[in-house]
């Protein structure tokens, strides 16, 4: 019924995590990573699993977020590859 | 064929992110990039498992008064929700570790790239 | 009817102290070490006692929360998780000891989240092999390799790095387990280890299942270090603080490898263990001829450790009785070989201000005692009768032998050969000078340096360890027939 | 028996080695004379036991340790085992009085002058590991089962390396290390062995490889053994460690080398011919050419040697030959007579390699051509050196002449149904003129001729009596038998000749 | 980061974001019963919360300041709680987190087990607020410290660039300090 | 060299993913055997056991609440000590100064 929605979702995911490895500046590949981690709670809600779904954004878009820009911070922002 | 496909594409296309998890963990020379494949390799795994969970025409696994708890196939199977509340804590705090792995290498040597790392360490000797 | 809590108390005992410790440790560091001693002890006794009750009474169950098994969570105690229980809390209890003066040493203001951290480990470890289900093994899993991330971590200034390998690769190891679980859970919908055994007894192997096992299997290799998958371990064992390895290498490869004896147990050898066989006479190979390209002892000891697992995992694919019972053996011998070794790599390091192999002139004047433990590990090592690894290496022997596999039998003596070759390359820089080329040179008193031990906290343990090595192996013949035996399953 | 004799034999030692280990510099100044004590009084057990044994008694068995269901500690003594037994005991009991002034003087030689507590505790050390020797040949000798049997090599391997890098010659470290690995390798083959014999009999007793023979894997058994024994005799083409062991090992210990490598020459008759006699049939040729080209090309490497230690190491090369010479012609006589002339050769190797020994001590010269004319100065080594010579190349009243004798008999006896026996049995007497050559060859230069003017004429005299007088001992043990081979035989023939089949 | 953000909006918002993220994980704790929700992510938006507002308002300023040590404490604290529910319960003659079995009279079975959640689920978020802050504070002030001492080997490296050309004497050039020693 | 290592390592892993993903049942299928509720050997299956008796167990009606807390606490509280572990972890690899 609504698997476009899920296969978009898929998709999008996909490319996020390819866009995630492949950027050269960190920061870029982190707020990417966010989008990424914010599809997948939405796969999870379209699977029916709610809770696990709020647990991912909490987590991705809190606590995973913050420290991955402070660990940029703490670092550098810029990859070689 | 289809029939294969529409049963399986989710697996599929999770199977295709494993590996670009893992492909990241593999080839990226960059510290923190490791660190994203590394999240992506977990996410694909706990996706896999919330779809093993999932049921044609289920509801979401808190009991509705109205349907009861006798109909089992009305609701989604709520334990692989459960085992990926614990996986997805587990990754997280993982993550932390190797974000303060990472400071603390940053801190000895000015970089979070692999082959300058491995060039200083040389060096040092 | 609620059976013996011993096997719940085994890890919670552990659990508990590890929330206790850093509280203690405001109040006073030294609390926080009797209080981890005290735990430590009691664990240990506790795995002695469940082990007795195993062999007298049968296999003791714990469901947690009062569920039944499928429904909740069960800890398992049979005579091969018992006998294992023993190895993991009685080592970790010597190891622990050791541990306070040598962190005291060498990184005093850590010792609380040393302890703390230890105690974790222990926690993650000593779940792992009593769990009765395959998820909370995962969580367990986690938690000991968590510990070890950090432990690892903190030693030299290399240590981070390593330890970031040392994540990496046990990430995607566990993420391995889990994937290959997710496999065997959607095909059997079941995670408890009975239950799955009996289902797959039941339904035979499909694609999903064995690839399930395969991954859960790959998970564990990577997690014990076995060959093409021990790029982690040296460097981890090298730059980590010796009470830190002292810890983690003689029990974390070993539990590793518990893990994956019990998956292949429960799953019924499935036909993949005849790759893994030959993965693992490779890494016997390939670990002894790596180690003797080293100049650091304890990334020689590392390396032979990446040898050691080969044989215990080589012991466990040839799916005979004699060799199962070779690999068993072996976990318990390497993991007091490895106590002792790397124990004594520590004090050396300490009282010697160097590794470096041929730097390590007059040692057994200065530390005779520890030479002497380092000598008993040796000839364990190399497979000297009277001690415990000559036995564990006649049993994976007569495996060979009962299961026709030549070429294992070669691999073992070859490695013999080479084991040989690297200890006494040791002892050779340590006893006497290598003499490069021409001399009858005096050498005034040379080995008359002043005695200078490690501490008796530290030397104690080691000496314990090293009786141990003796005992096991005089007393080989009890051990194998009263305990191991009874956990060898059905081929 | 109830006061389990070879239980002494094997671990008093034991025990008086880790005394010595405790004590350390406390136990240094006896050390040399417990160790002779201690040697003693084994040896005098062995004795009586022999002798019992030789009155027609049964031979002794006794159990002790179960390891595991395969693997047991237990000692035979029988005729076969009990001569070697005693005779490397009488071996070490010598040789431990006459290392003691040999022993000081090396401590000095290579650790220069020490203060007295650490001289006494490097002489304590080299008598802790001196007793490991005695252990291991008792040990093999009287083991019944092939793991025990592996034990006991690996322990004399052990204890040869950590003697030798401690108080050998100049390469001594290096030297120790390659000596440990040959000797690790011929051992791993031994192991190789035995877990053949298990596979096929599901135990590791000596007794039960008889069970093996006639079936396809008995060759494998034997072929897989010999490569590991034959690494240990210095066989032609694994001799590569002996000259350089020799060379560089502390001379006081040169008899208990000899030991070391011919041992395995008793190994091979007491696990693999014996138990396996008709399928060891095949084996005989190739072991007498074998035997043929070491024993010339160890003559003849021998007579090119100007060192005094290599001569000995040489010719050491050329002697196991004979015993296998006799393994070779596979008839009871010449098997007797291997035996014979390995514990014989044994003999004479001690007396003429520590005679060599008390030269080096006394002048402090090790090169022949720099010596000379001793004979005048020190007449009582002259005579022990000339005794030597002839123990080693079977001059009549020594042991020696009398195990040639019936070695070559033996192998003559072959002769008659085999043509190469009869070459290599011709050659192999022709191949004694070679030692005759190079034993009188040596004793010549360096004791007869003009006295070199590098020598300190004074301080080369007869060295002490604790030195000769063990010596004396041997040659007049070595006389004995020579002049009645009946007490060894007697011993040697019920367990050989009764023990072997008839050949189909 | 231990200095505030000198954007005024910034203080503003956050300040006002503050209370409410608290306010929703309370409510997600204490319904977790019935809706998604629970004491992990409860204790996630805690620590969200309080995470926020040092990042933006400096530590000192935020509302909930601990040394680093007691939030580890508190955290094992936390834990604490859990376990001792599950040892209350086993004392209590029932097994080791069987809640039925909990020493707390005028509740049946089902009650009891509703009350041992919320008990548990407590300690949960309090563990895991706890150690997530402790996590976020040992990073910052590990970085602060970093700071203050600097990264040690670009500024030897600085260093040694400055002395070397000076022993020639050459003169350095501007770009001299800017180049980089390690050749790529 | 070491790249197409690295390609064909991913390659083969990729493969015997595929397969084992095509042969396990279909997503939602309600016959999967994790949706049974009686396995062949005659055991509950717990995910089926779950969802009939969360609320007559622990009067909550959000099953994944009770299966998280009651039925499999044990893995919750293991769950809990990780996040514990990390921070100690963060603490012991960052402290550089006297606690």
């Amino acid at each position: 019924m609504h698997w476009e929605i899920e296969l978009l979702m898929m998709l999008v995911m996909i490319t996020a995590a390819l866009i995630a490895l492949h950027i050269r500046s960190l920061l870029a590949a982190v707020v990417t990573l966010n989008i990424f981690s914010f599809m997948s709670a939405g796969l999870m809600v379209s699977m029916g699993a709610i809770d696990v779904a709020f647990t991912e954004a909490v987590v991705g878009a809190g606590a995973v977020g913050i420290f991955n820009i402070l660990a940029i911070f703490c670092t550098t922002r810029s990859s070689l590859d | 064929m289809m029939e294969l496909i529409r049963g399986h594409y989710v697996y599929l296309l999770l199977v295709v992110l494993f590996l670009i998890g893992l492909y990241g963990m593999m080839v990226k020379r960059n510290l923190m990039k490791k660190i994203i494949g590394m999240s992506i390799l977990q996410s694909s795994v706990i996706l896999l498992y919330i779809a093993s969970g999932f049921k044609d025409g289920a509801t979401v696994p808190v009991l509705d008064p109205a349907l009861g708890p006798d109909y089992p196939n009305a609701y989604l199977n709520p334990l692989p929700h459960c085992l990926m509340l614990t996986a997805i804590v587990v990754a997280v705090v993982t993550l932390g570790v190797s974000f303060a792995l990472i400071i603390d290498i940053y801190r000895n040597y000015g970089t979070i790239e692999e082959p300058l790392l491995l060039e200083r360490m040389k060096d040092e000797e | 009817m609620i059976g013996t809590p011993i096997p719940l108390l085994i890890p919670i005992t552990y659990l508990f102290l590890s929330l206790l410790v850093p509280l203690l440790g405001w109040w006073r560091a030294s609390a926080a070490w009797a209080a981890t001693f005290a735990g430590a002890a009691f664990a240990a006794f506790l795995s002695f006692a469940g082990l007795e009750k195993v062999l007298t009474e049968g296999v003791l169950h714990y469901r947690l929360g009062g569920w039944p098994p499928p429904i909740g969570i069960e800890f398992v105690m049979d005579p091969l998780s018992a006998f294992l229980e023993v190895v993991v809390t009685g080592i970790g209890f010597l190891v622990l000891l050791y541990a306070r003066r040598s962190v005291a040493v060498e990184m005093p203001e850590r010792a609380v989240p040393f302890a703390s951290l230890a105690l974790l480990l222990l926690t993650g470890l000593s779940g792992m092999v009593i769990t009765g289900d395959l998820f909370n093994l995962y969580v367990f899993l986690e938690i000991s390799a968590l510990a070890g991330y950090a432990l690892v971590a903190v030693g030299g200034r290399r240590a981070s790095f390593s330890a970031f390998r040392y994540l990496t690769m046990g990430t995607v190891g566990a993420s391995f387990y889990l994937l290959g679980l997710a496999f065997l859970y959607i095909t059997q919908g079941t995670l408890n280890m009975a239950d799955m055994a009996r289902l797959l007894a039941l339904q035979g192997y499909s694609v999903p299942v064995v690839s399930g096992i395969l991954l859960m299997v790959l998970g564990a290799s990577l997690k014990m270090a076995l060959f093409p998958m021990h790029g982690w371990l040296p460097d981890a064992y090298t730059h980590a603080s010796s009470a830190a390895t002292a810890l983690i290498a003689p029990i974390g490869t070993k539990v590793a490898a518990y893990v994956m004896i019990r998956i292949l147990m429960l799953t019924g050898f499935p036909p993949i263990i005849g790759w893994i066989a030959w993965l693992a006479a490779a890494g016997i190979l390939a670990g002894s001829i790596l180690a003797i390209a080293q100049t650091n002892l304890k990334r020689m000891l590392a390396y032979s450790s990446v040898a050691n697992v080969g044989y215990i995992a080589l012991g466990v694919c040839l799916a005979h009785p004699l060799a199962f019972t070779g690999a068993v053996l072996h976990i318990l011998n390497h993991a007091l070989m490895k106590a002792v070794l790397f124990q004594a790599a520590g004090g050396i390091a300490q009282k010697m201000g160097t590794l470096h192999l041929f730097r390590l002139r007059g040692l057994p004047a200065r530390m005779p005692l520890t030479t002497l433990a380092f000598l008993i590990a040796v000839f364990s090592m190399v497979g000297i009768p009277p001690t415990g690894g000559f036995f564990s290496k006649i049993y994976l022997l007569f495996g060979t032998i009962e299961t026709r596999s030549w070429a294992f039998l070669v691999v073992i003596l070859i490695s013999t050969l080479l084991n040989f070759f690297y200890f006494f390359r040791v002892i050779e820089s340590s006893f006497f000078r290598p003499d490069r080329g021409a001399d009858l040179k005096r050498e005034p008193a040379a080995e008359a340096g002043r005695r200078d031990e490690m501490s008796l906290s530290m030397l104690l343990p080691m000496l314990v360890l090293a009786a141990a090595i003796l005992a096991v192996g005089i007393w080989n013949g009890p051990i194998v027939e009263g305990v191991i035996a009874r956990g060898v399953p059905a081929f | 028996m109830t006061d389990s004799v070879l239980l002494q034999v094997v671990f008093l030692p034991a025990a008086a080695a880790v005394g010595m280990v405790l004590l350390g510099p406390r136990a240094g100044k006896a050390a040399g004379w417990v160790t002779a004590l201690v040697l003693a009084y084994t040896t005098a057990r062995l004795a009586h036991a022999g002798a019992a044994l030789w009155g027609g008694a049964p031979p002794i068995r006794e159990d002790y340790l179960v390891l595991s269901p395969e693997i047991r500690l237990a000692f035979l003594a029988d005729g076969l085992s009990l001569p070697v037994a005693f005779i490397a005991n009488v071996l070490c009991w010598v040789l431990s009085l006459f290392s003691q002034h040999y022993i000081a003087y090396r401590i000095e030689g290579i650790y220069g002058p020490l203060p007295p507590r650490e001289r006494w505790r490097y002489t304590s050390r080299f008598y802790a590991l001196f007793l490991l020797f005695p252990i291991g040949f008792a040990g093999v000798a009287l083991a019944t089962n092939l793991i025990a049997m592996y034990f006991f090599l690996e322990l004399l391997t052990l204890a040869l390396y950590f003697l030798m890098a401690y108080f050998g010659y100049i390469q001594r470290v290096r030297i120790a290390m390659m000596c440990l690995l040959w000797g690790i390798f011929s051992a791993v083959f031994f192991l190789a062995g035995s877990l053949l014999v298990y596979s096929q009999t599901g135990d590791f007793e000596i007794v039960r490889l008889g069970t093996v023979a006639g079936t396809p894997a008995a060759p494998w058994i034997i072929a897989v053994f010999l490569v590991g024994l034959f690494a240990k005799l210095a066989v032609f083409p694994f001799h590569v460690w002996m000259p350089w062991v020799h060379a560089e090992h502390p001379t006081c210990i040169a008899g208990l080398l000899a030991v070391y490598a011919n041992i395995a020459a008793y190994i091979i008759v007491r696990a693999l011919v014996l138990p396996l006699y008709v399928d060891f049939q095949p084996f005989g040729p190739p072991i007498l050419v074998l035997a043929l080209v070491t024993m010339v090309y160890g003559s003849l490497l021998t007579l090119a040697q100007s060192d005094i230690k290599r001569i000995a190491a040489c010719s050491t090369i050329s002697q196991i030959a004979y015993s296998l010479l006799g393994i070779g012609a596979l008839t009871a006589v010449s098997l007797e007579g291997g035996m014979f002339f390995f514990l014989s050769h044994i003999m004479g190797k001690t007396v003429f390699f520590s005679t060599a020994g008390i030269v080096v001590y006394v002048t402090h010269v090790r090169d022949v051509r720099s010596l000379g004319g001793l004979a005048a100065r020190m007449p009582l080594t002259a005579l022990l050196f000339l005794s030597g010579a002839m123990m080693l190349s079977g001059f009549p009243p020594f042991s020696s002449f009398a195990a040639e004798w019936i070695l070559f008999s033996g192998i003559f006896e072959r002769a008659a149904r085999d043509d190469l026996a009869l070459a290599v049995g011709l050659i192999g007497v022709a191949a004694i003129l070679l030692t005759v050559a190079y034993t009188f060859q040596a004793a010549r230069r360096v004791f007869y001729g003009p006295l070199p003017a590098g020598l300190h004429a004074e301080a080369v005299q007869d060295p002490p009596r604790s030195m000769s007088i063990p010596l004396f001992c041997l040659v007049g043990l070595s006389i004995a038998l020579g002049l009645y081979p009946e007490i060894l035989m007697g011993l040697l023939r019920p367990v050989i000749s009764g023990a072997l089949p008839a050949l189909p | 980061m231990k200095s505030a953000s000198t954007s005024p909006i910034i203080q503003v918002a956050i300040r006002g974001l503050m209370p409410v993220i608290q306010l929703v994980a309370l409510y997600v704790f204490f319904h977790g019963h019935y809706s998604p929700g629970g004491g992990f992510q409860g204790g996630v938006l805690l620590a969200v919360s309080v995470m926020l507002g040092r990042l933006a308002l400096g530590m000192d300023m935020s509302q909930v300041v601990f040394r680093t040590g007691i939030a580890v404490g508190l955290s094992a604290l936390g834990v604490l709680i859990y376990a001792s529910t599950g040892l209350a319960a086993l004392l209590a003659g029932g097994e080791f987190l069987n809640y039925a079995f909990l020493p707390i009279p005028g509740l049946d079975p089902p009650g009891l087990r509703n009350l041992g959640i919320l008990l548990i689920e407590a300690g949960v978020t309090v563990g895991v607020m706890m150690a997530l802050i402790a996590i976020y504070d040992e990073i910052v002030d590990s970085r602060g410290e970093a700071s203050a001492t600097a990264t040690p080997e670009p500024e030897a490296r600085r260093m040694e660039d400055v002395r070397k050309p000076r022993e020639k004497g050459v003169d350095p050039g501007p770009e001299g300090p800017e180049r980089t020693p390690v050749a790529p | 060299m070491r790249k197409s290592f690295h390609w064909l390592l991913l390659l083969a892993l990729g493969v015997l993913l595929a397969l084992a993903v095509c042969g396990l049942p279909a997503r939602g299928d309600l016959k999967a055997p994790s949706h049974r509720a009686i396995n062949p050997a005659g055991a509950p299956v717990a995910g089926t056991y779950y969802i009939r008796h969360a609320y007559a167990d622990a009067r909550t009606p959000n099953m994944v609440t009770v299966i998280l807390a009651d039925y499999r606490g044990f893995d919750t509280l293991g769950e809990t000590l990780v996040v514990f572990t990390g921070s100690v972890s963060v603490l012991f690899i960052l402290r550089r100064r006297k606690p």
